[in-house]
């Protein structure tokens, strides 16, 4: 029961957290989101790095690494908002590793985890999805449905049509086309897809945090700094708590993942819950405690929240994963009289 | 305890209706600004062309003269025919009021016509970068140049700053008075050279509000309000008044997104899921609370004079309630909510400025503890 | 739209203030609630003021006042907490008046409205009723069901068991034995419950308020007036908050019964929801704002904190009163485009 | 990042739950404190018997030198299996480890084995009425008269102090030192004429907590810990040696009657209700995210020797979470859920000491905001 990162895991995230904040910082981040458009240079790099597919095994081209690795990169990216795929390509390719016929594998993954075709992901009703994570050049979506399947879908054969959401920070589309079942465990495709997204929520989060905690140490109102008044100092810590709750069910969930598939499940569902509602509380927080400014276009706090906001759909609601979790633990309960899960 | 309208009240309220059903301004102009204000300001034209701009204002400068109730009808029947506020809003609700309690006879003929008719519009020039919720650490200066007072100094939040002709400006006029003493309250000319207007975009896109850059401006000394050092005091009457009227206005719209709600769970067939009932009668037992809870501080003030605890209340209450109703919106309608093309993604973003503005929650509560409660300051 | 009290209410207020005020301080409550006793003397006082019979027809022996009198009464008492059947009383009669037959409130009220004898109040499922508002010498019982009905409970034919709950303030009872229906319109007769319930949760949520607002004037931490940390003020403030908001609600209420029955649905759901919640809320916050203090049998928070609980489930829980209300505003926005109810 | 245990783990843990199933205490004594603090007594000596009493102990001391994530198994293993904690519970956790920290050898030798065997009792004196989460404000008096100490003064929120053969008393030695630093830390025999225990009533009618009255106790000298003036440092190292296995115990119960809740909506058929399960998946969710982040913590001591921010976000997580699930069930059970021979109105009157015991919320907030953020004090 140890949440240590081991040494490969540590100099994965020190090399994150230092490409990521040198190479989208704020400002960089605020570029693109003004101007729509991706860091192709940066989504390079990260490709040369072998990011999208970390979590792909090498027979596919991928790092052979696991969900805890990638779980670690997409943190970082939720606290940095670097303008590339990374999300999306990742989380496709995991899906289509995890529940695709031994043909689709061969004939995506490669390409996934190279990032030489990028990916995309959504939530599909009636075959079609209103809202991707999706650039405009992505090559293969990955649709799950309301009723636990998930289709592939070759966006060369799609209606794909860039949205507008109130998050600039990623590119969206929605998706209308033929697809093909992906044939193996969608569920526990879909599981892992909800772990990789709560590991970026937790960056969202944490970085969130980060930013109010700065900023009302220096903020002075009344000619004392904002953080010294209980109100704020109290709601900073409020910060912290959604963090950490997002932070250990998001580790938890993709060591799940990597290691004990019978405890995925639910994981994945805590994960998704405490994530989203951590982040969204967090992010909205870092707008109160910056006062006036954090409503501003100027300050940074709002591409936060708007891409916890926009997290908090992608993959369905909360209240779908709610459901699934009170019915795993209803008919464990109930097949039980001792609770011995551990 | 009566908590029907009286009938002059039925009628007040029967008449407005009839009006607005046949004077609707339709639908707001999308996407540009200039044009939505441009429409706002019209629609003040037609409100004061049937004795409805200034409605709370006195019938001798212009207005219905209405009771504090007639004028919360008001409020409320213009958001529920989803009218929008008047162009000028920020003159009727403060600067006309201000200059009527505080004016001169001069400033009274000056500028009251021009603001009922739309023809000048007015902006405030109250917050500060560095002051926030601290009005008393203002620092923008006015110095006495002859008959005129040369400003200079950085202004924040003024809605409406780019079209408007006159700002409400609190101004230190002595500098060695404590904190809110040297105060001065002053009717700037928008149209100088001293006065620069920057669009501070928000979060939402929008360009709700401005900063004022001051520099040299010059304020005749006929244009001061209430007298030198007064500032402070001519400043909270207005704020006051802001909060009145508004506060009837803005908790009609919230219920009125929740009406919508409802109305998309019905369409949706949604409101069959008892989670999003409990949800959404939470949502409704706090809208009514609330619209109770306004109509008790007016009785409270008819009766007593001032506001009692309920009014110090609702602002907490609706700030709360429209977040958590437009966040639930989203939840329930999904991705289509969260596009730019859906108004609730608009809604969504601008109720997180709702606990900032007109005094952050905190402060706030700070006041209720303080003022209501007579909890000690530390 | 106007709230305020008229001279007789204003008058029947101050009364019931001074002498709940004199006559249950809380030494008094003390007494009672640790003898398990009621204030007989006090009962009597109270009946002969009419208090029981205050909302009941004068052709019955009541006062022919209507229910925002009788809430009037109930505020100071659950501002008091004297040790009388004064809500179970009362609102027995409020129901056989609002939906009993000609012969029902023959023969009750005028017994229920002089106080000569008691009446008691609950919800029974499958005909029996775990806790009702009862003293054990109740004469009738009004027992509402799940499905709308009530049915009137002659107690000298039924079963009628002491029940000690968490809150020793009243006297608790199960109930079990044959009854028959109110034949008039049960919905009126439980609005007008709850509304009346509510007043007292209003009480309830005001004392408490001012208990821990004298409290936190006073106490000393660090050297400072706990009320002057913005921790607790604001818990305080939030007070005042749970409290107005119920209090609001229930005026509202009780003025729908007298004055606007097309009214009473909505309000008193919304009266019981807001003032359960409250007065929950505010209580619970009574206790953390006198710290270690607030949790003693010593310190008199918790028996506002206990009455709070037991009014929150003496009528059925909150949920179901959500249920119907949303049901109530479905139909009502899906009738009309337009809502213009007032 | 491994999330099961070692073999070496494991193995603790069945050994200990196979011990658990064959030594089960049985069920709890209702309604007699007296018979419930003897049955926890007799427990401890029975846990003693089977070496399983002092697992968090070093061998050398007579414990089982458990490592931290044996000793979090032990507490998690205990609740799971719905056994008490020892009845020398304080003696074990606080007076125990402090003596081996900072005692002498002789008071290593006199009072270590009596704690374990759980034939010498322990309370704590720490807590004042005046001083309540102000620890540095306590105003006991210790003078020094010859080779003793006299003591005066009242403490108050001892648990088990009827019961006790000692008392870890914090006690001022210096009123000239500022604050905390004139504090000492001593071992007073509480059976002795100045000592009167008076029982302290909770709103549960419970009376786990006790005042201390003292008047001109007297300790020998012999019985100061760690020397004079250093009682502020000593009371810290126990306070932490308290939280940490005692967090473990609290997060297993919450989760059991979280388990429990479960239980009756599945037996009742109201887990359908979709209200119902959104419910419990969502205190499912802090229950799970409670756990995952006290071994969060643990983890973080393992590997940099000092707790983290998880530390400090857990008890206010567990207050929170078994304040708002007991409550729940009263809803959800409905009022057999608050009569008097209901377990779950223990639970749910309880409960709200949660958020007050141990350092109050706000007090933990604060922590949090300094200590872990780095915010500034006013």
């Amino acid at each position: 029961m140890r949440f240590g990162f081991d040494d490969d895991q540590i100099e994965i995230q020190r090399t994150a957290t230092a490409l990521l904040e040198a190479r989208s910082a704020l400002d960089r981040v605020r570029e693109n989101a003004e101007a729509g458009t991706d860091d192709n240079g940066l989504w390079t790099e990260l490709c040369e790095l072998g990011w999208p597919g970390i979590a792909i095994s090498e027979d596919f081209g991928g790092q052979g690494f696991g969900l805890v690795e990638l779980a670690i990169l997409l943190e970082q990216a939720g606290r940095t908002l670097p303008a590339v795929p990374l999300l999306p390509t990742a989380t496709a390719a995991l899906a289509i590793q995890t529940a695709g016929s031994d043909e689709q594998k061969e004939r995506w993954l490669p390409g996934l985890a190279t990032g030489e075709i990028s990916g995309a992901i959504g939530v599909a009703v009636n075959g079609r999805c209103e809202v991707a994570a999706c650039a405009p050049t992505a090559a293969v979506a990955v649709l799950f449905d309301e009723e636990g399947g998930a289709r592939l879908v070759d966006l060369a054969d799609a209606l794909v049509e860039p949205v507008d959401t109130i998050d600039p920070t990623r590119r969206y589309s929605s998706i209308e086309g033929p697809g093909v079942e992906l044939p193996g465990d969608t569920d526990a495709a879909f599981d892992r897809a909800i772990s990789a997204m709560s590991a970026e929520l937790t960056g969202v989060a944490s970085r969130a945090t980060e930013l109010a905690v700065a900023y009302v140490k220096d903020r002075k109102q009344f000619g004392t700094p904002v953080g010294a008044y209980q109100a704020v100092a109290h709601m900073c810590a409020g910060m912290l708590l959604g963090t950490e709750s997002s932070r250990s069910a998001s580790y938890h969930a993709a060591w799940a993942a990597d290691a004990d598939e019978s405890k995925l499940s639910e994981a994945a569902a805590v994960a998704h819950i405490a994530s989203v509602e951590g982040a969204r509380d967090v992010t909205s927080a870092c707008i109160q405690a910056h006062g006036g400014i954090g409503f501003t276009w100027e300050a940074d706090p709002h591409w936060f929240y708007k891409r916890a906001q926009l997290d908090a759909q992608l993959l369905g609601g909360t209240s779908e994963s709610r459901a699934r979790l009170a019915d795993s633990i209803a008919d464990r309960v109930g097949a039980a009289d001792e609770a011995d899960e551990d | 305890m009566d908590l029907t309208f009286s009938e002059e009240e039925t009628e007040f309220r029967d008449e407005l209706r009839a009006w607005l059903d046949a004077n609707h301004p339709g639908e707001e102009p999308a996407g540009d600004e200039n044009a939505e204000f441009a429409w706002r300001v019209e629609w003040q034209q037609r409100l004061n062309e049937g004795g409805w701009a200034g409605v709370h204002w006195p019938v001798e400068y212009g207005g219905r003269g209405a009771t504090l109730m007639q004028s919360a009808i008001f409020f409320e029947e213009l958001g529920r025919s989803r009218s929008p506020l008047p162009g000028n809003g920020l003159g009727l609700l403060l600067a006309g009021p201000t200059i009527m309690a505080w004016g001169t006879d001069e400033q009274k003929d000056r500028y009251l016509n021009p603001i009922l008719s739309a023809e000048e519009i007015w902006c405030q020039g109250f917050s500060e970068p560095e002051a926030g919720s601290d009005l008393a650490s203002l620092k923008t200066m006015a110095v006495r140049d002859g008959d005129d007072w040369v400003i200079n100094g950085q202004k924040v939040w003024t809605s409406a700053a780019q079209w408007s002709k006159w700002c409400m400006l609190v101004a230190r006029t002595d500098s060695d008075a404590p904190k809110h003493k040297g105060l001065s309250y002053f009717l700037m000319d928008m149209e100088q050279e001293g006065v620069e207007v920057r669009p501070l975009k928000q979060m939402t896109g929008g360009t709700e509000f401005n900063e004022l850059f001051i520099k040299d401006a010059r304020i005749s000394n006929d244009n001061l309000v209430g007298g030198e050092g007064n500032g402070w005091m001519v400043a909270l009457t207005t704020l006051m008044n802001e909060r009145s009227g508004l506060a009837f206005f803005l908790q009609v719209r919230t219920r009125q997104l929740l009406e919508d709600l409802f109305g998309y769970a019905n369409e949706s067939g949604k409101i069959h899921d008892p989670c999003v009932a409990d949800k959404l009668a939470g949502f409704y037992t706090r809208a009514e609370v609330l619209r109770l809870t306004a109509y008790r501080g007016l009785t409270q003030i008819e009766r007593y004079g001032q506001p009692g605890p309920e009014g110090a209340l609702t602002k907490w209450m609706w700030s709360s309630l429209n977040q958590d109703v437009t966040q639930y919106a989203a939840d329930l309608i999904g991705p289509e909510a969260i596009t730019s093309d859906s108004h609730w993604s608009y809604e969504l973003m601008r109720a997180r400025g709702n606990t900032i503005e007109g005094g952050t929650s905190e402060i706030l509560k700070n006041i209720v503890a303080e003022r209501v409660l007579g909890l000690p300051r530390k």
